[in-house]
């Protein structure tokens, strides 16, 4: 099994959901974050003090897969949120060992 | 025994507009009767002037600072609150309305015959309202003005401190002030005009909050910090609180409801309205974006300037008041600050400070003797001597009295405790 | 056809006081005019009492629930206020001020003759009021009496049952004990002095309250979850909202533009600030840390203990009934709870009963004559008595309307439901 | 010269009602005198109509936008506040209450003659009060016209579109058809009905509000993004402040204190409260789930019918008006919204251009005699000719007004600034 | 050592802490996400407009901890937080590299 | 690659972010956290009712980056994150297989 971890534009949040679910995600976890990258942040001004705000707010998606899933699910993702500009975003996968459904106890890809 | 019409004649904002009002009152001893349209009218005054500090002041400052110090603002301005209330009563009004032995003292302090109110009955009248409604109106203006100072010390100052010094202040600067101007000391009879405290209420703040933020040292990490206002959706319901209740400060300093104080409050919402758009305008052109903050910082602008001068002015001269009040406060908060490097955290010295020198002095220039016959004297000269006097008198006292404190109490939070945020660290409470 | 001066006499708080201030009107029958001023002072008060409701105790109420459970208790407080105004419109008003046929049935409830408002007209004048004046301020003591007792039971009752329960509670226990006091009943009749409604209001919602949260058991995870405040802000913005409204509930119910209302208006401050200095101290000794959410409370327990008191006593009278209050409050809130086991979420019984029990007995020993005729026969004795019936009555009645109210619609929300919270459960709503 | 008391009689909302209630200054040409009660609860209606929008409307609104638009809510509502202000002390004054030199013209436009105000003085008198209490009072109903059409367009309308578009809507549609009604116009003497101004207000605002939406098009992904209110409580606060501020609108228009004014309040209390069930009701019927949303849109449904009828129905007549504007407005919102396809964010045509309409039309039908002798004359087809020409000439001139907007500025904020939110966009600042 | 995520229903937190304690964890970290999964959200009606809320709000929690104690742990959040109900959650366990204590700049287990 | 986990002390943020810019990285994604660990919270009291608030507020944040940056970035987070009091948080460190930039399609070290 593979963890995947996107970050996206939060705009596309929805978007990225729907194309996950027609490729046969049946479940992730969606959180907010602030990232920082190439792409510039803004400028604020208030009574004389200025400040640049690095961070641009960013959605990440995580999604546990088995292993033979994960290069459908990274397409979907990167096919559904990507724009072309600065601050599209990344994926990542890492190994997972183990997934447990606290429900039924069960293991593995069944956990899925 | 003293003579309560005397009393009532010096006792008073708008003091100036009455005595043309009324020229009689001021000849014959006959007891004036109350007027119940009046008497409704301060009683409402009184009312939003309350609603002004709580919640209008408490809002407006609260969503200027950062989410980890909201409440320690929010309770800072209701101690406050409480605290003026029982000293008022005690004494404050005494110091400030009452009479002193000698004439020579009484123009300075307003002697301790009215302690704990001593003198009131139900037959006291001021004016033309009983002189209960007088006393509550008048302690809601001592009680929004050591309020204003905090937002010069925002976010490192100890609750203890400020609790002991804002006490001290109420009675050695706040009171003596109030007297010199509306209880018959001697900027009374110099002249000065004053029409709803634009030098005791505003300039009395914005200097003490001068001296207060520089003796206490900017906050940590001024300057790198991101320390921008967490929710001015605060700041908006406070600034329009403030406005609303703007008008029965400035109206209800009519102490009557009659034309004055119809003009009073016109004037007052032309003022505020003329500087809110000039600071916008300004905004707009500099940085390119009007802001929220910047439209109500200059609202509020407007509303200190015309303070001295809504029962004197015409609605243009309003007008004149509150535009240049708005570019000037603007400006002060902008780039003075800056320049001098001091942190006044939200601007009480660049607003009430500055919006209120602007007002003093403007008001000997635009008052209006077909408004108010008592604007006829009004004199460019007496304004600046009114300004000067309190500057110099609240500089220097604020000063002593925070050496005081600090000896007492100290002034500043630990570092650590600073950056925990003050609600926490000094009341163990967050805003989630 | 019933008298209207004498109706007007009748149906007031404040009786004694303007029985006193117009002792004419008791002996004759000449139709007594319309002053301008007293009733602009009463449209006034009239709307800042409707302002402690909504938004007023909505915003003191939600910033102490937890995020999941802030609509619900504003939609509670809101649909209160709907459906009150419909319901005295049609029969809480003849219930309360009405004329029953007999003498001996009108020292308990005042007859339906004034359903639907039935004999009101454009002439109708209650003390020198216009009478459609006098029905909107009483609809606001109406609005808020109920309301207040939401707070006990916040975070876990089913909406419907609280608009059931309430409907019937307005009727069957607010009018009536409305008009024993102020429309004529058996309690006046007794000399218990309640000036705005320390018994009315107060003790009737703290003791509803209790009974209330004690019927419907504890919160789910009371004593182990975190229940704190989600968000104090709107606590503060309440509690000062109820404190500038209280001056058109105390100095309201003067019913006049004159000395009463001045100082029961200046009492009311008083109180206020002491009670919220005395838990603030209190907090500060013995927890160390001064809280917000303390100084609120005590605030709001001063202005409940002055409520009966606010016409008769004299200002230092107030500080010595709103210290104490502050501090009973207190220990009511932090220790009675905690050691009888109720679950009373934001201490509607602990304030307001507690701080309304305090307030009517202490009105007995401070009432001045000086400043209220009335107050001479001021007498702990039928003070006592008139807590003592208001508690029994209530609790009783109260009891068996929730019985009533149970097997109609159930009382409290499934337990999922409480999990979730009752904004997403009840209404379909969050806050973000 | 014009004559001031002509103008005063015909200068007013309310009109009929003091014609009856002051024949005598029908026929004369004595100077009237200022009542110091009339005039007090004019200066304190007035204060509570600005309440209405600042922070009122304000709340009201930015609680129902999603996070990232608040603040440019709030600023377009202060904004508009001040610039009408200015406004209308310049021109709109006069243009609504000035007099045109030929009478033809008169019915249409009020003329240039009072601009600055140009002829008030302080002895000048409107009714009973002074001339500056009139001109604040109607300015604050030229101010929060203009601020409820925003409620239309928010999420995506250029803030430079929007002051520009404001400001020539103020003199070109609001003082005009202003003028109409209370000025002396030509709808006044076909006997339309309009007691606090449910056509000059509230129909002209919904309709404006309906062109504006249709011609901008509707908010990115309407119909698939979650556009839910972000912040109820803020719309609770809102919504309380608006009705609390709606008895100056309402029992305000009588300019008098007196049973006129007492009964407009108590009738404006009932249909708020009648309309805020009646929705709530059939929410939760229909949705199962009645929601805050609901109920505090039903309020300002009643209150916005009962504005033309408040001074001419009794309250029977008031619970008759108020229960179908809550249902009518609820299927405005609910469904002709969905079903017309046009993106009205906040629904201010179907809450004010319906609910207005509805009003309108019912003051024809419950108009009772007993309560005011104007209604005698009162009928439906007088109702609805200007209900007509209101729509016809709003739809028409706002039309005109935003294609020349359209032409100077633009309209719409880019793609990119709605998406990343008019807050940061606009002004530079977010809520955090 | 191994990274533990758990995803659980919020109200399940104070138990799942209380029983880690128990199971001798010492550290671990806490944060909002939404989740989406076999538990559907709800429907908001608002003014005519209606919208499904596909996501739920769960707490995620996050335990680096020994090889040997990943187990213990696992059980211990399961047993815990199951409520039999669907919507109970997931555990996955990752592989950690290495772990550093800041203060101390101890590695691997005895940064822990 | 490698994705390197630090929690730090929330006051710590900006300084980090200077020292990791300054270490050469290009992104990372910051959260809000509550930590549970050795430094202890508070306890709240009001009304009566005493609660003790086991967690801390603490920022996580999260890089991938090649393997031959992680010891140079774990060091500058180490170095400038650290004031020596309980508290000052962890670094983990987790194999990561892939990364895509979702703009340009990019992968591996390309895709930092
Ligand atoms: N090395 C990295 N580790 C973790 N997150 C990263 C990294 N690089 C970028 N990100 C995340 O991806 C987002 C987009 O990256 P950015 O460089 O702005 O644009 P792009 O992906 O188009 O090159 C950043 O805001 C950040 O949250
Ligand atoms: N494959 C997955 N990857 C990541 N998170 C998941 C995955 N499946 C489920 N989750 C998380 O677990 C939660 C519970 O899953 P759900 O399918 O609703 O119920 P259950 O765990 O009882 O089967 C979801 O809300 C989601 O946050
Ligand atoms: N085993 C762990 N797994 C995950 N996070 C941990 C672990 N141990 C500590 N943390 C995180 O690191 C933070 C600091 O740890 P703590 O034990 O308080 O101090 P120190 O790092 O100085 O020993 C904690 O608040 C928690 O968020």
């Amino acid at each position: 099994m593979k963890l995947i971890i996107a970050v996206i534009k939060p705009f596309k949040l929805e978007a990225v959901r729907e194309a996950l679910t027609t490729a046969g995600v049946q479940g992730l976890m969606v959180s907010e974050v602030k990232g920082y990258g190439r792409q510039s942040g803004h400028t604020e001004i208030y009574r004389g003090a200025e400040y640049t705000v690095n961070f641009v707010p960013k959605i990440r998606i995580e999604i546990v897969a088995a292993d033979d899933q994960v290069d459908r699910i990274a397409d979907a993702i990167a096919g559904t949120a990507r724009t072309g500009k600065i601050g599209d975003g990344k994926i990542f996968v890492l190994d997972v060992q183990q997934a447990i459904r606290i429900r039924t106890d069960e293991r593995g890809d069944d956990a899925l | 025994m003293r003579n309560p019409i005397k009393t009532a004649l010096r006792a008073a904002p708008g003091l100036a507009a009455l005595l043309a009002a009324f020229p009689a009152l001021a000849q014959t001893d006959a007891p004036p009767a109350i007027d119940t349209g009046d008497t409704a009218w301060m009683l409402t005054s009184t009312a939003i002037v309350l609603m002004m500090t709580i919640p209008g002041l408490g809002l407006f400052y609260s969503g200027m600072v950062r989410k980890k110090n909201v409440l320690d603002v929010c309770m800072q301005v209701f101690a406050i609150c409480a605290m003026v209330t029982v000293l008022w009563m005690i004494a404050g009004y005494s110091i400030a309305f009452g009479t002193a032995a000698s004439e020579g003292i009484n123009a300075f302090i307003g002697g301790f015959d009215r302690m704990f109110l001593a003198g009131t009955t139900m037959e006291s009248v001021s004016y033309t309202i009983p002189e209960w409604v007088f006393i509550m109106f008048q302690m809601t203006f001592a009680i929004i003005t050591p309020a204003l100072i905090i937002g010069a010390f925002a976010e490192r100052m100890k609750f203890s401190a400020v609790m002991l010094f804002m006490g001290l202040w109420l009675l050695v600067v706040y009171a003596p002030v109030c007297h010199w101007v509306w209880g018959g000391g001697f900027l009374a009879s110099a002249g000065v005009l004053d029409f709803a405290g634009g030098t005791v209420v505003h300039i009395n703040a914005g200097v003490a909050g001068l001296v207060v933020c520089v003796m206490l040292g900017r906050r940590r990490g001024y300057g790198s910090v991101n320390m921008a206002p967490h929710n001015l959706v605060l700041t908006f319901v406070g600034a329009a609180l403030l406005w609303v209740g703007w008008f029965g400060f400035n109206a209800g300093s009519a102490v009557a409801s009659n034309a004055i104080a119809g003009i009073a409050m016109l004037n007052t919402q032309v003022a505020a309205a003329g500087a809110a758009l000039a600071w916008m305008v300004v905004e707009w052109v500099v940085l390119k974006k009007p802001s929220a903050l910047g439209i109500l910082s200059g609202a509020v602008a407007g509303l200190v300037a015309i303070t001295p001068a809504a029962g004197f002015v015409n609605p243009t001269g309003a007008l004149w008041i509150g535009v240049p009040a708005g570019i000037a406060c603007y400006y002060a908060a902008a780039h003075l600050k800056k320049t001098l490097g001091y942190d006044d955290s939200l601007d009480v010295f660049g607003v009430h400070g500055v919006g209120g020198i602007v007002g003093a002095l403007l008001t000997g220039i635009f008052a209006d003797p077909a408004i108010n016959a008592a604007g006829e004297g009004a004199s460019l000269g007496a304004q600046i001597y009114g300004v000067a006097v309190t500057v110099v008198y609240t500089g220097v006292v604020t000063t002593v009295l925070l050496l005081v404190t600090k000896a007492l109490t100290g002034l500043r939070v630990s570092d650590q405790e600073e950056e925990e945020g003050l609600d926490l660290a000094l009341h163990g409470e967050t805003v989630q």
